[in-house]
């Protein structure tokens, strides 16, 4: 058999992110690997993946990347989920001449401005996240709201990290496009113990909508102080990462969770099999049907497609090709052959389709036909609402009267 | 003859409580002064106020014609006067020289060359008779020791005022006599000028030249020695019935020297 | 933004950070006392809060006992661990220099944090209680915080008349001052620290009965009030329970209005720089004695 | 010619010639970062061997990060002006911070927790200025350096590894020079004098709040370099890597595991923690998650409770008990431990 | 009452007390004199069991005291004055006192008992309420032997209760010992102070580094060529 390629793979099982999705997108990508190994490799080749554990913390990332390719001697990396990891760690492998095909991270960030050449991503970025809650207010608030998008208070929250500060730029930037009048933009910390003054301004500067980008612990706090202190909204848009797992929502406020959007990558699982490429459906299936046998959980948080999806591009699109027409994986073969993919919309399970921005371009590198959706929470279910093509439900706006935060 | 050292209106205020009140008393070259006194009459911060420990609430304290009230405690060191501790304050993780070197080298008014300040230490450690082990730990120096090295250290910053709190207590009486016999020896070959507090008057009285009595941070009496063993105002609040025993000890005294 | 004494917002801000000093002031109690009496801080304080946290909601949630009684298990639990930290960890350093017994809590706090992960996992958990909040008008507050205030009021009386009162509270007060003679006195100082030991320890599980209604739980909930009770303690004088008390108060209004007038995060930095400005006005502690 | 004196430079000769042995990136990257925290380390124990326990190294390492890069990316100005004003801010603010607080004697418990605020202080400030400092999402100096360009000598960015070593192990070698410096000075003596007693010190002429300053900014500039050449060695810095509480704690267990009233102690220190963290990590950690973190709290307690003076202090103080009984004949003490 | 027997004790390598056998009768007032560092102070500290009895043995109306924890020694009614009089600064005289009658025996005489207190120090009372720490020398002092008294012992140990107080407060605190006598308690006391305190005891013990070099009645101490010529000068 033809030796078999190593991939080292990087995550965060400790510390604060582990729970905010990365142990999740990380079961995604074992699941493509034991799929894929199941298949008989790539082009004869098993697939070995050497994982590591960034701890959440930026430096033992930039460790372990060092360590998995001069000690491990891996012939790629892949996964990452921190934005604060993946900038650095793109900027390292580049100047390496090594390849990191990143999974999760979104921040535009790491491509904007630095031309890299051996690093890929397939995920939306962050710009886009704040892109889409914006375009889709636009799109709805005269209909839903019976507000002119120019009338439409919105107002942006966000934790003080690399994601929510990254989230929370892109909204800025677009909603002012569509000339809403935001009427607060504000960070906090991840840890921090209270925001009750920042409950109360906004209760003061009655937004219709809020934009909230932030982790577990927050966005708990936030909801369950802004229930306590009686802020209501018309609409309240999360951003992936804590506003992904609707269990924990659901477990703190019950029905209160009720209606909430998100903006994330999609669960694959909650598309409409028809409109994406035939055979996907099963391969989602199959998926989730993996997830809940190895975690037990009920539901499948979009991570785990995040995970899953983005090695699966990986494993069937480009490694096939750089070892068949480029003649290996060294990561001058998987550059090229990167640069050629060109999935159509509706060919990954996540509904977007793959293309990477050329060299020389502001965002080299990074997959310029990938989108985020909009969802809504309904009885603990999760609904696609935006884009309007593919949503599988209205979405509902505003709060209906019942909902503790309902105006 | 301008006084070395001139005392006047010196108070202290600790909240409402007024430790030291409106004191005044001169101090000539050369002198050996008893400042005595019950307990809590003030005398430990007296030494404080003139040594900068603490900042007088109000009055001036001159030394040798120049006005030194309210300086810190390492400017008053410079200037020329050194302090001991009535409970010893040793530097326990330096050993018995290395803690009179530091006080040598930083004590001197002046940059000195570290071998100057070594030298300057076993100096001071010899006439403290402490130079037996001076690489020993201070842990080992026993109650007498300790109060040994305080008068070491102070010696070693070259002070032409040594201001020697209850340098005494402790010892046993053959002890309290020899280290009254050193303060008179430095007095002596060194011409260091001496304010001495102390609770044993048998001892006390036989070395000063003067003594000034405090209660409740007042001055009672001044005077002689023989003076103020029959002031019938110290007789009542501090010496009490060891008064007799005193002053024919102090009148043999002046016997002896006439 | 402009100041207006009647905005009802600016109320609503102070009030509020008001019962947020109450949690602050709770949390502060224990390791006060810890302070006072043994000398030393417990940096990993928070870890044991959130140990707590974990016992009541495991308690509450797999095993359906009810509330009450998993408070009362909670807390036995964190006076048990904190007991034991002093008899295994800190009794054998208390000779050795102080600031050692502050080092070895913090290796208590990673243990802690990767004892946590390990055995319970970085999932969130969420007790899923919530006890609503009282409307006055426009102004609405939390019941739970409005109960973190009256429980570290009580608390705080409580303590105070123990400490006075008794002979034990007394004999506690006493051991700081003067540890070796204790036993000439007929007490056992191993047995008054191990009482306050677990007296803090109480203390830490009376607050993880409150946070764990309020916030989250997860391995890392340690960082989100360790180093804010450490500034209220040392801000009121380590080991002064009163000054903590009102510590609490000065610091959460900081954090508060600093939050309403400028940005949330501003507030944490306010108070942060009012913390360290405070310590040279001050650097006994607003009502410390000590010189 | 004794022990110790050989064996240090065996040492020396074997760091020196480490990059010629053939290991890979990796090792030589944990090689140079052993060094930089050990330079790091040894500027705290500067002060810390003194009692002066600061939690708030943080700080100063975030500075001398954030400075040079800032000046970096928004000037142009090279690091090699950017770190001595590094160095000059950081000074600042040590004096800032560290004068009231010798004024006023805030020592121990009190002095750990004001220091533990201002580099919480510094960290928040970074996050909260992200318009300026990228936030926490971390900041990378503007890179000089492409497939071409392998040494930007003005941009002190230098793509080969081995470059870097060397330049780090000049850098630590005048780390522990000062350190020497330090502890045969007087102004080890007056310290450790006012660690013990500060009124009977200052009494006998002593300096205090000038001697406390001295060490303490020494120990900050220190620190601010390690903290400069650290980014520009990673050429990524963010606010949790360079300040705030956990790199302040993360710097005083490295010291106290070492030791840190030896010369060799921090850097010891550095060698232990960061040996442990990655193996532990590389073996209990991929398999049981926090099983590592555990250990590693598990034996900072072990540590501190029976080698309360670091494994090299402990090294040392076994060493000399076997030497007894003590040489004796010069008076003059010898320093250092 | 009280009877030691080759008492050996020391710190860590240190060897303080040698063989030291001495004995105190009840309702006796007896002193141990000696030099500094003869191990006077050890001598109480090891009887209170604050340090360890390293051999030798000691007892408590018969009642050996050789395995009972320095805690408990106070309930066989054994009260410890110790140097320097260590008074909880912080707390008031009345706690202080308090602090006296902790053991559970005590607790339950505490009022009556702290009226015995009162009214041998009228003073005392007179501060109750004030910091201990902030009464001068003399008043301290009678607040220790107050504490002392808290828990109805039947032995008072007291550890040079003379040291640093002005003249008249010496002499005043020598009284306090001739009252404590009169009300029947039994006495050992330590002292520097050698020629007042051979006043106020029955008998003597002088101790020299470590070891008892010689005993006797007080009044045969005080003429004692030796003792005159080390002790007391002149
Ligand atoms: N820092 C202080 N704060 C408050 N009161 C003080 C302070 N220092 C001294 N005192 C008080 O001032 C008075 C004088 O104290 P001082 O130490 O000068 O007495 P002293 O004459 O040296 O007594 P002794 O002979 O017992 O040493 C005492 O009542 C003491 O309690
Ligand atoms: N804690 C200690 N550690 C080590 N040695 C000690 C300690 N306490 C006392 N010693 C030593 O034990 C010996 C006896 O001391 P002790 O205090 O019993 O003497 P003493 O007769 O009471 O003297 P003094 O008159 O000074 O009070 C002395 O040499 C002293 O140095
Ligand atoms: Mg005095
Ligand atoms: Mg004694």
């Amino acid at each position: 058999a033809a030796e078999p390629i190593r991939i080292g793979v990087i995550y965060d099982f400790t510390g604060p992110f582990a729970a905010g999705g990365s142990t999740a997108a990380a079961v995604g990508t074992e699941i493509a690997v034991e799929l894929i190994n199941e298949r008989g490799g790539v082009g004869g080749h098993k697939i070995v993946t050497i994982v590591a554990d960034a701890q959440s913390k930026a430096e033992v990332a930039i460790n372990e990347a060092t360590r998995l390719l001069d000690q491990e001697k891996v012939d790629l990396l892949m996964g990452v989920y921190s934005s604060a990891h993946c900038v650095p760690m793109a900027q390292k492998v580049d100047a390496q001449k090594k390849f990191l095909w990143a999974n999760v991270c979104v921040s535009s960030a790491v491509f904007k401005d630095k031309n890299l050449k051996y690093v890929f991503r397939g995920q939306v970025h962050s710009d886009q996240f704040g892109w889409a809650s914006c375009t889709f207010l636009n799109e709805y608030s005269k209909a839903k709201l019976g507000i002119e998008p120019k009338d439409l208070k919105v107002a942006i929250i966000h934790e003080d990290g690399p994601y929510g500060s990254g989230v929370a730029s892109g909204n800025e930037e677009n909603c002012k496009k569509y000339g809403m009048q935001i009427v607060q933009n504000e960070g906090y910390s991840a840890t921090a113990p209270d925001l009750s003054s920042l409950v109360t301004k906004l209760r003061r500067a009655q937004p219709d909508v809020i934009l909230h980008t932030g982790y577990n612990p927050d966005i708990t706090l936030f909801l369950r102080q802004a229930k306590e202190q009686g802020l209501k909204w018309r609409a309240l848009i999360g951003h992936g990462a804590g506003y992904g797992q609707i269990d924990k929502l659901k477990a703190a406020f019950g029905k209160d969770s009720d209606y909430i959007f998100n903006v994330d990558p999609v669960a694959a699982q909650l598309l409409d099999p028809k409109t994406l490429a035939s055979g996907l459906g099963d391969l989602t299936a199959e998926m989730v049907k993996r997830y809940k046998a190895k975690t037990g959980a009920t539901e499948v948080p979009p991570h785990t497609s995040m995970g899953f999806n983005q090695s699966w591009i990986f494993f069937t699109d480009v490694l096939p090709r750089a070892i068949a027409k480029h003649g290996g994986y060294s990561p001058d073969a998987l550059r090229l052959s990167a640069l050629e993919t060109d999935i159509p919309v509706g060919g990954t399970i996540q509904g977007y389709g793959v293309k990477f921005d050329p060299p020389g371009s502001k965002m080299a590198g990074q997959n310029s036909r990938s989108s985020p959706v909009v969802m809504q929470y309904v009885d603990g279910q999760t609904k696609i609402v935006w884009p309007t093509a593919i949503q599988t439900m209205d979405p509902v706006m505003p709060l209906p009267a019942g909902n503790s935060y309902a105006r | 003859m301008s006084a070395m050292l001139q005392v006047r209106d010196l108070t202290k205020k600790f909240g409402g409580f007024t430790a030291v009140d409106r004191i005044e008393f001169d101090l000539n070259e050369g002198e050996i002064l008893g400042l005595i006194g019950p307990n809590g009459s003030g005398k430990s911060t007296t030494f404080n106020l003139i040594a900068g420990a603490l900042t007088p609430t109000a009055g001036s304290i001159t030394l040798e014609g120049r006005d030194i009230t309210g300086l810190a405690p390492t400017q008053v060191c410079h200037k020329g006067i050194a302090r001991t501790y009535q409970i010893p304050r040793p530097f326990r993780k330096l050993t018995v020289l290395e803690n009179v070197a530091v006080a040598a080298y930083y004590g001197a008014n002046q940059l000195i060359s570290r071998d100057e300040a070594w030298r300057l230490a076993e100096d001071a450690l010899e006439l403290t008779q402490l130079s037996s082990d001076p690489r020993a730990r201070v842990d080992g120096l026993g109650a007498a020791g300790l109060k040994k090295l305080e008068l070491a250290r102070a010696l070693a910053t070259q002070p032409r005022l040594l201001l020697a709190d209850e340098s005494l207590g402790g010892l046993d009486e053959k002890e309290m006599d020899q280290a009254a016999d050193m303060l008179s020896d430095i007095r002596r070959e060194r011409g260091i000028t001496i304010i001495w507090v102390e609770h044993i008057m048998g001892v006390l009285m036989r070395v000063v030249d003067r003594c000034v009595v405090l209660d409740h941070g007042e001055i009672i009496a001044a005077g002689l020695p023989q003076d103020v063993a029959h002031d019938p105002k110290v007789i009542e609040v501090y010496l009490g019935s060891d008064a007799e025993a005193l002053q024919t000890q102090v009148a043999g005294r002046v016997a002896g020297s006439a | 933004m402009e100041f207006s004494i009647t905005d009802p917002f600016l109320w609503e801000t102070v009030i509020q950070g008001l019962l947020f000093g109450g949690v602050l002031a709770l949390l502060s109690l224990g390791l006060n006392i810890i302070f006072g009496v043994i000398d030393v801080v417990w940096i990993c304080y928070a870890e044991l809060i959130m140990i707590g946290m974990y016992a009541i909601y495991f308690l509450y949630a797999d095993y359906g006992v009810p509330l009450p009684l998993a408070f009362i298990a909670g807390i036995l639990t964190v006076a048990l661990l904190g007991a034991a930290l002093h008899h295994f960890i800190i009794r054998p350093i208390l000779h050795t220099e102080p600031i050692n017994q502050l080092l070895v809590t913090g290796g208590v706090l990673f243990f802690l944090q990767g004892f946590a992960t390990l055995v319970f996992s970085v999932e969130f958990r969420n007790l899923g209680v919530s006890f609503g909040s009282f409307a006055a008008g426009d102004m609405f507050f939390p019941i739970s915080r409005m109960l973190a205030f009256a429980v570290s009021l009580v608390a705080v009386v409580v303590l105070w008349l123990f400490l006075k009162r008794t002979f034990l509270g007394t004999a506690i007060r006493a051991i700081s001052q003067d540890r070796e003679i204790m036993p000439l006195m007929g007490v056992s100082p191993q047995k008054i620290y191990l009482v306050t030991s677990a007296l803090g320890g109480g203390l830490a599980g009376l607050g993880a009965c409150l946070l764990v209604l309020l916030y989250d739980i997860h391995p890392a909930i340690g960082l989100t009030f360790g180093p804010i009770t450490f500034m209220v303690c040392v801000l009121g004088g380590l080991g002064n329970m009163i000054g903590g008390f009102i510590a609490a108060f000065i610091f959460a209004e900081f954090i508060a209005l600093g939050g309403f007038y400028a940005e949330v995060e501003w507030g944490y930095v306010m108070a942060f720089v009012f913390f360290i400005v405070m310590m040279f006005i001050r650097p006994q502690g607003i009502m410390g004695s000590k010189s | 010619m004794n022990v110790p004196m050989i064996l240090k430079g065996v040492g020396l000769l074997a760091v020196l010639i480490f990059p010629a042995l053939g290991f890979s990136d990796y090792v030589l990257h944990i090689a140079i970062s052993i060094l930089i925290w050990g330079f790091i380390y040894t500027g705290w124990s500067i002060m810390g061997r003194f009692g002066l326990v600061s939690l708030g190294h943080g700080a100063f390492m975030g500075i001398g990060a954030y400075v040079v890069t800032m000046l970096w990316n928004h000037a142009g100005i090279t690091p090699w002006i950017g770190i001595p004003v590094a160095v000059v801010v950081s000074g600042a603010v040590a004096i800032f911070i560290g004068f009231p607080c010798f004024r006023f004697r805030i020592t121990g418990h009190y002095f750990a927790l004001v220091t533990l605020a201002l580099s919480e202080v510094v960290r928040l400030l970074i996050v909260a200025l992200r318009d300026t400092t990228g936030g926490s999402l971390g900041v990378t100096p503007r890179s000089e350096l492409t497939p071409e360009v392998a040494v930007s000598f003005y941009a002190m960015q230098f793509a080969d590894k081995t470059v870097w070593f060397y330049l780090i192990v000049v850098i630590w070698l005048g780390g522990l020079l000062i350190w020497r410096a330090v502890d045969r000075s007087m102004l080890r003596y007056a310290m450790e004098a006012i660690s013990q007693e500060d009124d009977a010190a200052a009494s006998l002429g002593v300096h205090v709040t000038r001697a406390k300053l001295t060490v303490t900014v020494i120990s900050a500039a220190m620190t601010a370099v390690g903290g400069a050449v650290y980014g520009q060695y990673q050429l990524y810095i963010n606010p949790e890597t360079t300040s705030g509480i956990a790199i302040s704690l993360q710097i005083v267990f490295a010291v106290i595991a070492g030791g840190m009233f030896v010369q060799l102690g921090p850097t010891m220190g550095a060698v232990i923690t960061l040996l442990l963290t990655e193996t532990l990590r590389q073996t209990v950690g991929h398999d049981v998650y926090g099983l590592d973190v555990m250990v590693y709290g598990a034996m900072l307690v072990l540590f501190i409770i029976y080698m309360p003076r670091g494994v090299l202090g402990w090294i040392t103080e076994v060493w000399s008990r076997r030497q007894e009984p003590r040489p004796t004949g010069t008076v003059k003490p010898q320093p250092g431990e | 009452m009280l009877e030691l027997r080759d008492v050996a004790t020391g710190y860590g390598s240190f060897q303080a007390l040698f063989g030291v056998s001495l004995e105190v009768k009840a309702g006796e007032a007896v002193a141990v004199i000696g030099p500094n560092g003869a191990g006077k102070t050890s001598l109480l500290r090891v009887i209170s069991k604050v340090i360890e009895l390293k051999g030798g043995h000691i007892s408590m109306e018969g009642v050996s005291l050789d395995d009972v924890p320095a805690h408990q020694v106070i309930e066989l009614g054994i009260a410890h004055v110790p140097e320097h009089r260590r008074l909880f600064p912080r707390l008031t005289v009345e706690e202080n006192l308090k602090m006296g009658a902790y053991m559970q025996a005590a607790r339950e005489r505490y009022r009556e008992r702290l009226d015995f207190v009162y009214e041998l120090f009228p003073r005392l009372k007179e501060r109750r309420h004030q910091l201990a720490g902030t009464m001068s020398g003399g008043e301290q002092q009678m607040c220790a032997l107050g504490r002392g008294l808290m828990s109805g012992p039947k032995l008072l140990l007291l550890d040079e209760p003379s040291a640093g107080l002005a003249p008249v407060i010496v002499q005043q605190v020598f009284d306090l010992v001739r009252r404590i006598r009169q009300e029947g308690y039994t006495v050992l006391i330590v002292e520097q102070n050698i020629q007042q305190v051979l006043k106020v005891v029955d008998r003597a013990y002088l101790l020299e580094v470590g070891r008892i070099k010689m005993s006797g009645a007080a009044q045969e101490l005080l003429e004692n060529d030796e003792v005159r010529r080390a002790y007391i000068g002149l």
